[in-house]
């Protein structure tokens, strides 16, 4: 056990596999402090997946890619943010919708555009990031450094989030928002632009985490690549209670019990088994921590402004 | 030479009898639940009959089934539609291929990867997989022993499958035999990324073997071998390539690949009933009938490490070795 | 003077109500003008169309001389008009001043905390509106929570300011502070609209008077020229008894006794310190004191809502503190809860639904589990007929009933169950003065059948004209029990506040 | 009269703008969109075995739906669906295969029964439970039971106890005294849609009916309220999250004996999820399921249709099915429409 948890693979793998959850936890985090609740993130980071190794293919770079996803991303978010907010349709249902289309959507243009053998193999990615000082530190240099950018600026927009969310007027306006729209709008707040920013955020968010996936970690994209992870992010950010830092630590230990489940393979148990443990874990952890998660008490409710 | 010459005649289709008697011919395939974008046996199914389609002018048609209850329903639209012959892709279909087969004792089926014998109307395509699969063992095995700069001092070798099902398992199997069979002391870390879909974890699956001393990674896992492959390139080892020659995707990092000729499988099949030869029960694809195989290395690695897999090969098919599809805990 | 704001000719419909019918009203600069008018009569909607949240089907609304079109809250707050809602606009787990300055920040793009909190203090130490600005406003007592929507509006410098039932849950006294800063407004020039159903408080503080029944604006009076007794039957629209006639008090055998409870909060800090009672059949029971002061915990403990710490209670003699709550109504206890929406109704069910939500296990509504659904409708036209329910479509849903008519419901449910012992908290809560009479003598027939009733209610006159005896509860404890006919509003009042020993001077 | 109305021509106008936009697409693309639309009708509803088809997989659905919509009614959100509907199947798949000699009507009411127990238990004592007593959020509970669920299936299929002896990772097939027969010769359709039928009108009955469902569907509305009025809102939570698993596993056991016959090896269902839709588009009422099903499951059979003769590629059909979910959802579009025409007419009237 000394062995593996010293093995500075489990932590890279926890941060790498904790990247893609946090990103569109975060992304939840804005959409349903301002009162919608996003299951769309799956599809919209895989869309944005399939559209960030597209325009990194056509354009040559891979931040024009991460650019070309996030603007897509965040298109689908709206055109979300416009039939949840103002045509007030049932949130989850509408995301479903999306996450089907957004599944047969790729697999078509992945079809179309590059035919069966996928994407184009010299498609660039984003850079890996080395830290000057630490990365010269042993063990910590190994896991701090040297990750996908995408990581680092994870990082800076857990911190950039929390501020926002927490100490700026529109972050407390959006607060406001999802908790009681009736009540922000007596006070001259317009809710309904409130939504739309607070959804496409969440667009942004998933988008970056999508690029992620696509043109991050790897160079390529595959159909259902995003493979459940907008559902889990969901479930993170309830774990993290609707926070931030909350939310990237639920990411994190769910993505440490995943790395762990890889480093556990070679052990005589089932694999099948030693696949449960993220998943176990984050119950027994729940459980464990116990404290309710209280959402913004007007979490997924349509809001009609009077007339 | 002998492309170009088929397609010629399927582009003129008055020229002879037999383009446009090959043009009733129809010929239908039913993908399982990974689609047609699987990286693997769908696809190749799929580029099967696509050849069959240029290159004998035969018709061809293909559903990719949403569920498994889509299985049954899709057999059944093609035989309805009185199709020729149609191909189910995947152990999974074998209920779906024997309710449907005897319904209509008229149409020819094959199905991949399974094992049906008592319907005169029914082929199963079996890929000895296990055998390819020890070729690259043999060839990892080899290159432990090499000294070069994508090859550390550690002698430990990977392989990474999708899920624990048995055409996974038989490639795992034949590699554990065959590095074994050239380098006993050789360590072979097993793992599952326990999906087909999700190159993210594939990677850093791989990763976490390359960590533990792997300089060799063979993914077995659909499109979550993509990641295989990608982290095998960024830490600058070898790769493997699996069912189709993937060199194409790191050329200087996929060393080779196991190949599963399902594309032949499907194209022979299409001929043989063309031909009026079909034959049912179980139709053995191996490397005596170049069904699996594997893929020209890259100039990494020596002639002489070749040499001694060809040998390999040769005794594989003369039946002196006998390779085991059974993956060894 | 000048008129500040003039309604002209108003008219606002909503699917099947036309809660404005022409509407005309001038409220002049520097006045306090109430609003008077039953529940349903349409004087909310006038408001939230004077505050921009409504627009009107027609009519004009003019705002110093000029035409008004308001697209939204947020422009009328620019003209300088505020509005305190009647139902809380606060978000609860935001601080005070969160909740204040939210849509109207000081500061540029980060929100400054020292900077609000700043501005907030100067602000409730001009108006002497105590608050402290980082509690959350989830944990204040209603009280507090309108004193944060006062200042929600003063923060913006309102020029008229819309105040639609503030008193509603305010005590006694802070209903004094409230008036008091109202005069100090009106002095410093600021107009004021004051809804109310308290015909004493309206004569009190207000200049005019404009009486609204259903939907249309019958009159405005000068306050000084008209009394209670005019205002009522103008409001009404016919002879209101603003005077209950009581029967003699006529106590029987103890029914609820209650020995040394207490009861801790959440926080395990003690809210109920030794209390003891008795309530005997035939009598109300009026428990008097300022929110917050242990009543919540104390009702709560007695309905098993809430574990007790230590102490009895037993009724007819039997003990019955770890009865789990549905058996405690299985006894034939009733119990009308502070907040109707929230804990006394489902808003989603049906009102005949709503009616059966204590007793739908009995076996007069359910064989083996099975709902009985004539009866249950059965039930619900004879209660939607006896306790007047408007409308009288028993499948609608309770949501869509008014304030006043969800509390009928809960009251045809409570009291036309006839209890042996009735647990009364704010019963009257918000309604208007027609309503109350009829509340008002459900409870005294009550009492006159048998019937053992707790009282709880902020309203000091409530609580004086109806019961037999008083308990005065303060911070916990029960301060003194005074006989309900000599009783002085003076003497509650200092109990209330926790002065026992200037309560004795004045008995002497 | 009026509100029905408008209930039913809102989701067909709404199906008619999804096709409309799917038409642009298919166009764009180069299939032909007649063709398509024909064929996707022909699909689902064409023939006699098609309709069965179609039928055949509305039955996971309704009940699947079912279980999920007790949940909503209870105020919770059973994501988990999926996961419980694999236990069901796993354990209906082993009664069905390992006793032996048992007479139809008790072997298969023995598999349903064992599946609902096993299932119910998997939503109501660990999602239940926790959420009843520690808040536990049931998204996150019932979601990471699911993916348990999922592995453990493949624990049992993949070399595992389950597995039929040879070398394919399924279980063996259930006995023929455990099968719930075909009705329709070449269809999937098997008298398992009657135990859809009667698991919807039960379900009906349940919750508008009877004291349970009253309680649930109160604590689902206000926990508050229905404590103030003596319910046990814990135990209504755990009781209605064991229910909503109970239905799930009943479809998973009933597509067991119904229509695959054992237990295969494969990563989702799917059910689980587009449960959740047909719950929510149903507005969570009982009988409204069997309709919302009905759309999904002819969605899914005549996209499978169109596949095969207008050649549209699957994945366009899940394009399709998307848009057609989100105009249904969004189905205000149509008063927008509706308003813009007119203001539209108005301008050219007063020109
Ligand atoms: N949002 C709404 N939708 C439909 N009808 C409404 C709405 N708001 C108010 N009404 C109708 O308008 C009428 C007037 O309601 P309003 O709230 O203005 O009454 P009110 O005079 O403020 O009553 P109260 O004294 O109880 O506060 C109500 O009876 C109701 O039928
Ligand atoms: N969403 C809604 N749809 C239809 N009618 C509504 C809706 N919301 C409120 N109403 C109507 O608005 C009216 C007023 O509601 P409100 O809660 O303001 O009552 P009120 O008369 O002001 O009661 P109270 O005396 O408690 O203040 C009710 O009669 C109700 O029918
Ligand atoms: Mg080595
Ligand atoms: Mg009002």
């Amino acid at each position: 056990m000394k062995e593996i948890l010293l093995n500075p693979q489990l932590w890279s793998a926890t941060l790498a596999m904790a990247t893609p959850l946090a990103l569109p936890a975060l992304g939840g985090t804005f959409s349903e402090r301002s009162g919608v609740v996003n299951i769309a993130m799956e599809g919209i980071m895989l869309i944005a997946a399939f559209f960030a190794v597209l325009f990194a293919h056509l354009t040559g770079s891979a931040w024009l890619g991460l650019l070309g996803a996030i603007v897509v991303g965040m298109i689908v978010a709206v055109i979300f943010a416009w039939a949840a907010v103002t045509l007030t349709a049932d949130q989850v249902i509408l995301g479903m919708a999306i996450n089907i289309f957004a599944s047969g959507f790729t697999a078509y243009l992945l079809n179309t555009i590059f035919g069966f053998s996928g994407t184009p193999t010299d498609t660039p990615m984003l850079p890996n990031i080395n830290i000057p000082v630490i990365k010269n530190i042993p063990f910590i240099g190994q896991i701090l450094s040297g990750n996908s950018v995408i990581v680092y600026l994870m990082i800076i927009l857990i911190f950039a989030s929390n501020y926002f969310l927490f100490h700026t007027n529109l972050g407390l306006r959006i607060r406001a928002v999802g908790e009681n729209p009736e009540a922000a709008e007596t006070a001259g707040i317009n809710v309904i632009k409130l939504r739309y920013l607070g959804v496409a955020l969440s667009g942004l968010f998933s988008a970056i985490g999508g690029a992620y996936l696509s043109i991050g970690l790897l160079n390529s994209f595959s159909t259902d690549m995003s493979s459940g992870r907008g559902y889990i992010a969901l479930a993170a950010m309830i774990f993290g209670k609707w926070t931030p830092f909350g939310s990237f630590g639920a990411a994190l230990l769910f993505g440490f019990a995943t790395a762990l489940s890889m480093q556990l393979q070679n052990s005589a148990m089932s694999k099948n088994i030693i696949m449960m443990l993220p998943y176990i874990l984050t119950v027994l952890a729940l459980v464990g921590v116990g404290g309710k998660s209280v959402s913004p008490a007007a979490d997924g409710v349509p809001y009609t402004p009077k007339k | 030479g002998c492309t170009s010459k088929t397609k010629q005649q399927s582009s003129q289709p008055n020229s002879t009898g037999q383009a446009s008697k090959n043009k009733n011919f129809k010929v239908g395939l039913v993908t399982d639940v990974g689609g047609i974008n699987d990286h693997s046996f769908n696809q190749l199914a799929y580029q099967g009959i696509e050849k069959a389609k240029n290159e004998l002018g035969v018709t061809v048609n293909f559903i990719q089934s949403k569920q498994q209850t889509d299985y049954v329903t899709n057999l059944t639209q093609f035989a309805q539609q009185k199709y020729n012959l149609v191909i189910a892709v995947g152990y999974l279909m074998k209920d779906a291929v024997e309710q449907v087969s005897k319904e209509f004792p008229d149409t020819k089926f094959l199905i991949i990867d399974s094992d049906i014998t008592d319907r005169p109307n029914v082929a199963s395509a079996t890929f000895k997989t296990e055998q390819c699969g020890y070729l690259v063992g043999v060839m990892a095995g080899l290159m432990e022993k090499e000294k070069n700069a994508k090859l550390n001092d550690q002698n430990v070798v990977g392989v990474i499958g999708g899920m624990q099902i048995p055409p996974v398992d038989s490639y795992i199997a034949g590699f554990q035999q065959g590095v074994k069979a050239v380098n006993p002391d050789t360590k072979v870390l097993v793992s599952y990324t326990g999906n087909f879909n999700d190159p993210a974890s594939g990677k850093q699956m791989a990763l976490t073997q390359i960590s533990q001393g792997a300089d060799i990674v063979f993914g077995v896992a659909g499109q979550a071998g993509d990641g295989v492959i990608n982290a095998a390139k960024e830490k600058n080892i070898y790769a493997i390539g699996v069912d189709a020659d993937q060199n194409y995707m790191a050329p200087d990092t996929v060393m080779t690949s196991a190949l599963k000729k399902v594309d032949t499988a499907t194209f022979d099949t299409i001929k043989s009933v063309l031909d009026n030869n079909f034959k049912s029960g179980l139709v053995y694809f191996d490397l005596a009938n170049d069904g699996v195989g594997y893929a020209k290395p890259i100039k990494d690695v020596p002639q002489s490490i070749v040499d001694k897999v060809d040998e390999y090969a040769k005794q594989i098919k003369d039946g002196t070795i006998k390779v085991s599809d059974q993956v060894q805990k | 003077m000048s008129a500040l704001l003039e309604v002209n000719n108003i008219t606002k419909m909503f699917p099947k109500v036309r809660a404005n019918d022409g509407v005309n009203l001038v409220v002049e600069e520097g006045e306090i003008h109430a609003i008077l008018g039953e529940n349903g009569a349409g004087k909310s909607t006038l408001m939230n169309i004077i505050y921009g949240l409504y627009r009107p089907d027609s009519g004009e609304l003019k705002f110093n001389g000029e035409v008004l079109n308001l697209s939204g809250p947020h422009e009328a707050i620019e003209k300088g008009i505020g509005m305190v809602h009647q139902h809380f606009m606060l978000i609860p787990v935001l601080t005070v001043a969160e909740n204040i300055v939210l849509g109207a920040e000081p500061g540029g793009i980060s929100y400054n905390k020292k900077k609000a909190n700043e501005l907030i203090r100067e602000i409730s130490r001009n108006y002497h509106l105590e608050i402290d600005p980082d509690a959350k406003v989830k944990d204040l007592s209603v009280g507090l929570q309108q004193r944060v929507e006062i200042l929600k509006a003063f923060y913006r410098h309102a020029k008229l300011l819309i105040l639609d039932e503030p008193t509603a849950m305010l005590t006694p006294q802070e209903t004094e502070e409230l008036f008091g800063i109202m005069r100090n407004l009106k002095n410093q020039g600021i107009s004021i609209i004051f809804i109310s159903h308290k015909l004493d408080e309206v004569k009190e503080i207000s200049d005019k008077v404009t009486v609204m029944r259903r939907g249309k604006t019958v009159g405005t009076l000068n306050t000084k020229e008209t009394n209670e007794q005019e205002l009522a039957n103008l409001m009404v629209g016919r002879e209101v008894v603003l005077r209950l006639e009581k029967s003699e008090y006529n106590p029987g055998d103890v029914v609820l006794s209650v020995k040394d409870l207490t009861v801790s909060d959440e926080q395990n800090i003690e809210k109920v310190k030794n209390v003891s009672f008795d309530i005997r059949s035939g009598e109300i029971f009026g428990l008097a004191g300022i929110d917050g002061n242990g009543q919540t915990e104390l009702i709560e403990a007695l309905m098993g809502l809430r574990p007790i710490k230590s102490g009895v209670i037993k009724y007819n003699n039997n003990n019955i503190e770890k009865l789990p709550t549905r058996e405690r109504y299985k006894l034939g206890i009733s119990y009308i809860p502070q907040d109707r929406q929230q804990e006394g109704l489902i808003m989603k069910f049906s009102v005949a639904d709503n009616l059966i939500l204590k007793e739908y296990k009995n076996s007069q509504y359910s064989k083996n589990g099975v709902i009985q659904y004539k009866r249950v409708f059965e039930n619900a036209s004879k209660k939607v007929e006896e306790f007047d329910i408007r409308p009288t479509d028993y499948n609608l849903l309770a949501g869509n009933l008014s304030g006043g008519n969800q509390q009928k419901i809960i009251l045809a449910r409570e009291v036309g169950s006839n209890p042996k012992l009735l647990i009364a908290v704010q019963p009257t809560r918000g309604m208007d003065v027609g309503a109350i009479e009829y509340i008002h003598k459900r409870l005294l027939q009550l009492r006159d059948e048998g019937s053992a009733i707790l009282l709880v209610s902020l309203e000091l006159e409530e609580i004086m004209s109806l019961s037999d005896r008083i308990g005065v509860i303060h911070n916990g404890v029960i301060m003194d029990i005074l006989d309900g006919k000599s009783a002085t509003r003076e003497k509650i009042g200092l109990l209330m506040a926790g002065s026992q020993i200037e309560a004795k001077k004045v008995e002497v | 009269m009026n509100k029905i109305l408008k209930s039913i021509y809102m989701p067909i106008l709404a199906v008619i703008i999804a096709i409309i936009i799917g038409s642009i697409i298919m166009l764009v693309t180069g299939f032909n969109p007649l063709a398509a639309y024909a064929s996707l009708f022909i699909g689902a509803f064409g023939t006699l075995p098609n309709i069965a088809n179609t039928l055949a997989n509305a039955v996971p659905l309704i009940i699947t739906g079912l279980g999920v919509a007790i949940a909503f009614n209870a105020g919770l959100f059973n994501i988990g669906a999926e996961g419980q509907y694999w236990i069901g199947a796993i354990v209906a798949t082993w009664i069905g295969y390992s006793f032996k000699g048992l007479p139809w009507y008790i072997h298969i009411p023995f598999a349903l029964i064992g599946a609902m127990v096993a299932a119910g238990l998997w939503g109501g004592i660990v999602p239940g439970f926790a959420k009843a007593y520690t808040g536990a959020h049931e998204v996150i509970t019932t979601m990471m039971m699911s993916y348990v669920a999922i592995y453990f299936s493949h624990y049992l299929l993949e070399f595992g106890p389950m597995m039929e002896k040879g070398s394919v990772p399924q279980s063996p097939l259930i006995k023929d005294s455990a099968i719930i027969p075909t009705i329709l010769r070449n269809t999937q359709l098997s008298y398992g849609i009657f135990i859809a039928i009667a698991a919807a009108l039960f379900v009906y009955w349940l919750m508008y009916k009877t004291v349970w469902g009253y309680e649930m569907r109160a604590v689902g509305f206000n926990q508050r309220a229905s404590k103030y009025a003596g319910m046990n809102v814990p135990l209504n939570i755990v009781l209605s999250l064991s229910l909503s698993g109970i239905f799930a596993g009943l479809a998973g056991a009933v597509q067991i004996l119904g229509v695959q016959h054992r237990l295969y090896d494969s990563f989702t269902s799917g059910y689980g999820y587009t449960a959740i839709v047909v719950a929510l588009l149903a507005k969570n009422n009982p009988i409204g399921v069997v309709f919302s099903a009905l759309l999904f499951a002819a969605l899914g059979t005549g996209s499978q249709y169109m596949q095969l003769n207008a050649q549209v590629p699957g994945q366009l059909a899940d394009v399709i099915t998307g848009l057609i979910i989100f105009f249904v959802a969004a189905d205000k579009i149509i008063e927008v429409l509706k308003s813009m025409f007119k203001k539209q007419k108005k301008e050219e009237l007063a020109s």
